[in-house]
């Protein structure tokens, strides 16, 4: 029986390790092992008040921070009754989209594509593509720009306050902005001629089930209420709990999360299975030209779904600029916070897949319970399966084959391992606050 | 008032020297003898025993140095530099040839002039005998104008000793009265003793007719002094180079001020009767 | 030609947000990489020859065993360890939920960025100045010295609970220039006063734990030090 | 003294016609605050008002400038200074005094180049103001001045009373003398109404009686520990003063590792590390001796050194101190505690 074990999967944000167990041609087992170091988020935010949860919440994982960071002031905002203006919605998404064009570019092009290109990292692969890799970072800035300008920082937000902004942007700041970003989506053209072009190792296996929230609206998009699996199911975001199953597991410290006991897959793929017709523009364009299969057996296609919702990401992007050029902001005075006990789940669509934000409040704003499930948890039991399949293909390969194909299986998931296991989830009794 | 006033030269730009030699004095103290690239600049470079320069590393910083070398030997100006942060590591790094940034000399110096015709005390601990080396070699070149000379130097073990040749020689030949002490160590060796600066008070005569130079770690001023006015030293007589932290050299920055005065211009040399009428100056 | 420094780049448990930092260099990204001999960066390259390293960058708090393991080899291959982020630096939020611990707690920092996450133009400043071979500059000042260059109207006079007084300096005061309270996220100044603000702060009507939990939020160790003596 | 008179109803137009020509600069509401800032057509000219947040000092020392440039081989490059002239708009007579008290340090003995570049291209022209509860400039003797600008206006209701104070303020109201009238006997009777009215509405005051005397007897006094004790050692109040003027020197160097500027930056003298030399040694070791430090430096050491105090009375230190800290309170409280001790 042969036994491959990573014991620090590379170009992964944390700290993971993966053993596969061979025997002949079938996988006998394959264990995740998402070993990063707890942090004790659930300590920190119990008896703290509903102000300071966002800030505390953001710091799970510096890649997807806007994500927890605008969910968490979502959840609190439903919890406590909070009126958000339409101005600040569209704000938000606008830092959304920063965050999704910071994280797909940095994934796509640092992380994955020195696999697609034979290269260890963005170092090597810069001293022959130059270009491209020059184009990339440009774009990845160009994703934090946009999170400096409404979150005040690239990374953990801090203009982002409840219904509003700290400080909103100017005009002229927007102007600048746009500018940067059309250059980026005509930068796109090339980058996503030169990604057709290369191939996606093929493995076989079932059609994979797919989870993501359904966009609001007739759009794409990252933000809505209900949960949609491929096979037809769909829930309510706030009923998620039923919604799919989380089991602790024995090996890691993240938990896994199953439906019915089947592993199901999160992120850019997809969300590209499920709403993917309802893109237009370039990214619709972009998505005929990667073909991309749909429905998909491969999960090694969410690197090419990525490049999609970078696509997407530029477009709406300029869109809402526009928007906001033509109308212009206005200083709004911030609603007013009427401190009450309350409950208030989220659920959005991050760059790695959907977030679920859940907090309980008492009569003074204090946490009583949090709970916060993560992208790439929720992925663990995919990643899983889908090794499994990927080394039943490949069984007759060499062990480093075999090593470098899984590596590449599990980065495609682009998993935020600081993410997955700071789990937040804590039932009133028995913590304490800190003195 | 916006006339224009006469334009004058800008005084935080160093002017450029080379290293011509270093030389390990202690396993943490060397010295380097600098020479201005600028032959102009070379020529009007004079100063007083006491002064010192700013002395810059580019890319890592500018910090305070004693003039250790005296202006009676002109020509490449020494510097006695211990090592013991960034500036100074910095410093360490650099090998002849290298260049550095040169600003001054600032500050007041000893009261050379005053001390003429008068027994010269001179108590150095530390690296401050860099300082007091400059006023020793320009005593010496200037023997007959002074009367006995003494030097007492506390220095923390042997292998801490700057200049221990030099000393000897110095002793041996030039009429110099020299006392070492250190802190610990070995005392079978000529001239050395172990024991505080200040014990070595016990073994010398102070006559009346006496000036006192002292350089010592900040903490030590307060016990040198008492001994000196012990020994009937004048208040005024006592003339301390002090230590601060220093940014401009030239009075501006602040970070040098001992109540109405600045350690950079109108010391690093004060009388101990400053030191009274500015109660955080020692 | 001078050697290139050989430098690494570690995680404890964090949010890699330092790390990210680094890679957020866009525009000096390729230049550094030039200019090192980088051999280990596990988040963002596979080949890591690890080996003696000249410096070492080290983010995130000690949180278990293999943390500690990480940290003592990196520590006996580095001839400077730079602990970056406020978790390396203070424990942050780790720390305050009792399950980890600053690197110097373990093993001698010989130099500090903090921050959460480090600010860019600091990181850069310091590369720059190990580079050369110098230990990058110290920042002195609290966050109120360039608050008050930003010209910005003082949060904790006005009543809110800003942290600025009693940390760090080196933001550029981001937050109270965004008209945020700062909230503390780079850690402990050289020298705070929390007791004075404590007192400030009840007089503005804020309760003893809100206070607490606040300015303990980031640098609960130097709160737990200086700022338990009184009430 | 020459004196002009200025319609309120024609500052607008002045302004406008100064910025031709000028790099001019105003008093502008920036957040909730009043700075000084550069005049674009669209600003809101605050000409009533208290204190700007910052003083005038940023133009002459910048909180933080380059100094110069330097690279190997190349030697040292300094950024040439714009020698656009300059208007500073609505300095109040504190400000002017701090100005001179600036130029005390920085133009005598060695001559700051870099400030003495600033001043030489700016012109000042002053407004005259009224006291909040913070103001104790007439304590000082700064509440009016008589030289040291260009031209000073001041605000009698409908008019400003403009006097000229140099050749160069004399152009601006030659070139535009349109804007211009000639002083009427009622204004100048106006304008000591003005003065005595605005010398009763100070609240705050400073008794400088010996001030220096008592400070030096002072230097033990438990006073210093004991205020320090509130201290957040902010700094705040080292910004904000119009004659503070400590900074450091430091080089920041770029990615080659060699070529960089050699910068400064605004320090303060309450900051732990800024009498702390290597080998640790601290020469101010305690909050109470750095807050100390301050005081002293302002009213005792300046006077000694350069023959008046430092502090001008703008009242802003204490403005701004989020700890409550009211520096003419201490100074009296010390004063208090020397005569009760003769007393008791
Ligand atoms: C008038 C005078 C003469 C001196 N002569 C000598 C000498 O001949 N030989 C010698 O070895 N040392 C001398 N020193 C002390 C020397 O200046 C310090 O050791 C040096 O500044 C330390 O710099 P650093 O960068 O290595 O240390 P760090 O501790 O890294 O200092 C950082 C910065 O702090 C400031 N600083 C720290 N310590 C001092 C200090 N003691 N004085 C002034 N600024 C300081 C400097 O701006 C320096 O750049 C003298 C000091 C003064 C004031
Ligand atoms: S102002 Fe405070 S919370 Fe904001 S970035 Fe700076 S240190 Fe962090
Ligand atoms: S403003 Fe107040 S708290 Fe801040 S340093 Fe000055 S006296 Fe201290
Ligand atoms: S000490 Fe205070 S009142 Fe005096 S000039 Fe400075 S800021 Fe103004």
């Amino acid at each position: 029986m042969a036994r491959i074990h990573i014991d620090h999967i590379s170009r992964v944000e944390g700290h993971g390790a993966l053993t596969v167990e061979l025997d002949g041609n079938t996988v006998r087992d394959v264990k995740l092992n998402l070993f990063e170091g707890m942090r004790g988020f659930e300590r920190v935010v119990l008896g703290r008040p509903f102000t300071e949860i966002p800030a505390i919440i953001c710091r799970i994982c510096a890649i997807c921070s806007a994500g927890h960071a605008i969910t968490a002031h979502m959840a609190v905002e439903k919890a406590l009754g909070i009126p958000v203006p339409a101005q600040t919605e569209l704000l938000r998404e606008l830092a959304f989209l920063g965050m999704f064009i910071e994280s797909h570019s940095l994934h796509v092009f640092a992380l994955a594509l020195p696999d697609y290109l034979g290269y260890a990292g963005i170092a090597d692969m810069a001293q022959d593509h130059k270009e491209v890799v020059t184009k990339a970072l440009q774009i990845k800035k160009t994703g934090n720009a946009v999170q400096e300008l409404i979150g005040g920082r690239a990374i953990h937000h801090v203009n982002t306050t409840f219904g509003g902004f700290g400080k909103l942007p100017s005009q002229s700041e927007v102007r600048e902005l746009r500018a940067q970003l059309a250059n980026c989506l005509t930068d796109m053209d090339g980058i996503v001629e030169l990604l057709a072009g290369l191939s996606t190792p093929d493995y076989a296996g079932e059609e994979i089930l797919f989870m993501a929230i359904r966009p609001a609206g007739d759009g794409y998009g990252f933000f809505g209420d209900t949960i949609v699996f491929s096979d037809g199911r769909e829930a309510p975001v706030d009923q998620y709990k039923t919604a799919f199953q989380e089991t602790e597991s024995q090996y890691s410290n993240a938990k896994r999360s199953t439906v019915d006991g089947l592993p199901f897959m999160v992120g850019a793929l997809a969300r590209i299975n499920l709403f993917g017709d309802r893109l237009t523009g370039k990214a619709a364009e972009a998505l005929a030209k990667l073909q991309i299969p749909v429905p998909s057996k491969n999960a090694l296609y969410n690197n090419l779904a990525q490049v999609v919702e970078l696509v997407y990401a530029l477009e709406r992007a300029i869109e809402i600029c526009d928007q906001i050029l033509a109308e212009g902001l206005k200083a709004e005075p911030l609603p007013e916070v009427i401190v009450r006990s309350g409950q208030g789940t989220v659920a959005t669509e991050l760059p790695r897949g959907t977030l679920y934000h859940s907090f309980s409040f008492d009569d003074n704003g204090l946490v009583t319970a949090a709970d916060v499930i993560t992208p790439t948890a929720l992925n663990q039991a995919s990643v899983e399966q889908e090794i499994t399949n990927l080394g039943t293909s490949y069984a007759g390969q060499t062990e480093d084959e075999l090593q470098f194909l899984f590596e590449r299986l599990v980065r495609a998931y682009d998993p935020c391992i600081s993410c997955s296991v700071h789990i937040v989830q804590v039932k009133a009794e028995g913590r304490h606050t800190i003195d | 008032m916006n006339q224009s006033l006469a334009k004058v030269q800008n005084p935080y730009q160093p002017s450029r020297a080379k290293i011509v030699d270093i030389r390990d004095l202690t396993p943490d103290t060397r010295l380097f003898q600098v020479m201005l690239i600028d032959p102009k600049e070379r020529e009007q470079f004079t100063y007083r025993p006491g002064q010192f320069c700013q002395i810059s590393v580019m890319g890592t910083g500018e910090i305070p140095i004693s003039i250790s070398s005296s202006p009676t030997r002109p020509g490449l100006l020494e510097f006695c530099i211990r090592k013991v942060g960034r500036s100074t590591s910095s410093l360490h790094r650099l090998v002849p040839t290298d260049e550095i940034g040169i600003r001054g000399p600032y500050g007041n110096g000893f009261p050379v002039e005053y001390m003429q015709g008068k027994d010269v005390l001179i108590i150095a601990g530390g690296v401050g005998l860099a300082p007091v080396r400059s006023l020793l070699y320009y005593i010496l070149d200037n023997r007959d104008q002074f009367n006995q000379v003494t030097l007492l130097y506390g220095a923390r073990s042997l292998q801490d000793v700057l200049f221990p040749a030099e000393l000897q020689t110095l002793e041996q030949h030039r009429d110099l009265n020299i006392l070492v002490t250190l802190d610990r160590g070995d005392t079978s060796v000529w001239p050395y003793r172990v024991g505080l600066v200040t014990e070595l008070f016990s073994e010398i005569e102070v006559a009346k007719n006496t000036v006192a130079a002292v350089c010592v770690p900040p903490v030590a001023y307060k016990f040198v002094t008492k001994e000196l006015l012990a020994k009937k030293v004048a208040g005024e007589d006592i003339f301390m180079s002090l230590e601060r932290k220093m940014h401009c050299g030239i009075g501006k920055c602040g970070c040098c001020a001992v109540g109405s005065k600045y350690c950079c211009q109108d010391g690093p040399v004060f009388s101990y009767w400053d030191a009274l009428n500015l109660p955080d100056m020692i | 030609m001078k050697a290139k420094p050989r430098i690494g780049i570690y995680g404890l448990t964090s949010c890699a947000g330092d790390q990210l930092v680094l890679v957020n260099c866009e525009d000096e990204l390729l230049t550094i990489l030039e200019a090192v001999d980088l051999r280990s960066f596990v988040m963002a390259h596979s080949d890591n020859p690890e080996g003696e390293l000249d410096v070492a960058f080290v983010e995130g708090a000690v949180t278990q065993e293999s943390d500690l393991e990480t940290l003592k080899d990196v520590r006996s291959r580095a001839q400077i360890l730079i602990a970056i982020g406020t978790c390396a630096v203070w424990g942050g939020i780790p720390y305050l939920s009792g399950m980890g611990t600053p690197l110097s707690d373990h093993v001698q920092v010989d130099y500090a960025i903090p921050g959460c996450p480090i600010e860019k133009t600091q990181l850069l400043k310091a590369i720059a100045s190990l580079l050369r071979g110098d230990l990058p500059l110290s920042l002195p000042h609290p966050v109120c010295l360039e608050c008050t260059i930003r010209e910005n109207n003082c949060l904790l006079q006005a009543g809110e609970i800003c942290c600025g007084p009693l940390t760090a300096g080196g933001c550029n005061a981001r937050c109270p220039s965004l008209n945020r309270a700062c909230f503390g996220c780079r850690g402990a100044s050289h020298d705070p006063n929390y007791v004075s603000a404590r007192q400030i702060l009840e007089k503005h009507g804020f309760s003893v734990n809100e206070v607490r939990q606040r300015l303990a939020l980031f640098s609960g160790k130097a709160y737990e030090k200086e700022g338990t003596q009184v009430g | 003294m020459r004196t002009v008179v200025l319609p309120g109803s024609n500052l607008e137009e002045f302004l406008a016609r100064l910025a031709v020509g000028h790099e001019l600069i105003v008093p502008q509401k920036s957040g909730a605050s009043i700075s000084f800032a550069a005049y674009d057509p669209s600003s809101e000219v605050v000409v009533e008002y208290q204190r700007t947040l910052l003083p005038p000092k940023k133009f002459f020392l910048p909180p933080e400038e380059a100094l110069f440039d330097f690279a190997p081989g190349e030697g040292f490059r300094q950024k040439p200074t714009s020698s656009e002239r300059r208007i500073l708009f609505g300095l109040h007579p504190c400000d002017i005094h701090g100005l001179r008290r600036l130029d005390q340090v920085f133009l005598e003995g060695y001559v700051d180049t870099y400030y003495q570049a600033q001043r030489d291209r700016t012109l000042i022209i002053g407004l005259s103001c009224l006291p909040d509860e913070m103001c104790f400039c007439n304590s000082m003797g700064t509440d009016l001045v008589t030289d040291h600008f260009d031209l000073f206006l001041t605000d009698l209701g409908d008019n400003y009373l403009v006097e000229i104070g140099s050749t160069e303020g004399n152009d601006l109201i030659l070139d535009n003398e349109d804007l211009f009238a000639e002083t009427s006997d009622i204004l100048l009777r106006k304008y000591k109404v003005f003065l005595a009215t605005r010398s009763n509405l100070f609240e705050q005051k400073l008794d400088t009686s010996g001030l220096s005397n008592i400070l030096a007897l002072e230097w033990d006094s438990s006073h210093w520990e004991e205020t320090a004790k509130d201290c957040l050692a902010c700094g705040r109040c080292s910004m904000t003063c119009p004659t503070c003027y400590c900074f450091t020197i430091f080089d920041e160097v770029n990615l080659d590792g060699a070529s960089g500027s050699r910068c400064r930056r605004w320090t303060s003298c309450l900051y732990k590390n800024y009498a702390l030399v290597a080998g640790g040694h601290n020469f101010r070791p305690s909050r109470g001796a750095r807050l100390r430090q301050r005081i002293m430096h302002k009213h005792k050491d300046s006077v000694e050194r350069h023959g008046i105090s430092a502090c001008v009375g703008c009242g802003r230190c204490q403005a701004h101190c989020a700890a409550g800290i009211n520096f003419c309170q201490v100074l009296t409280s010390l004063r208090g505690e020397s005569s009760e001790s003769i007393v008791g």
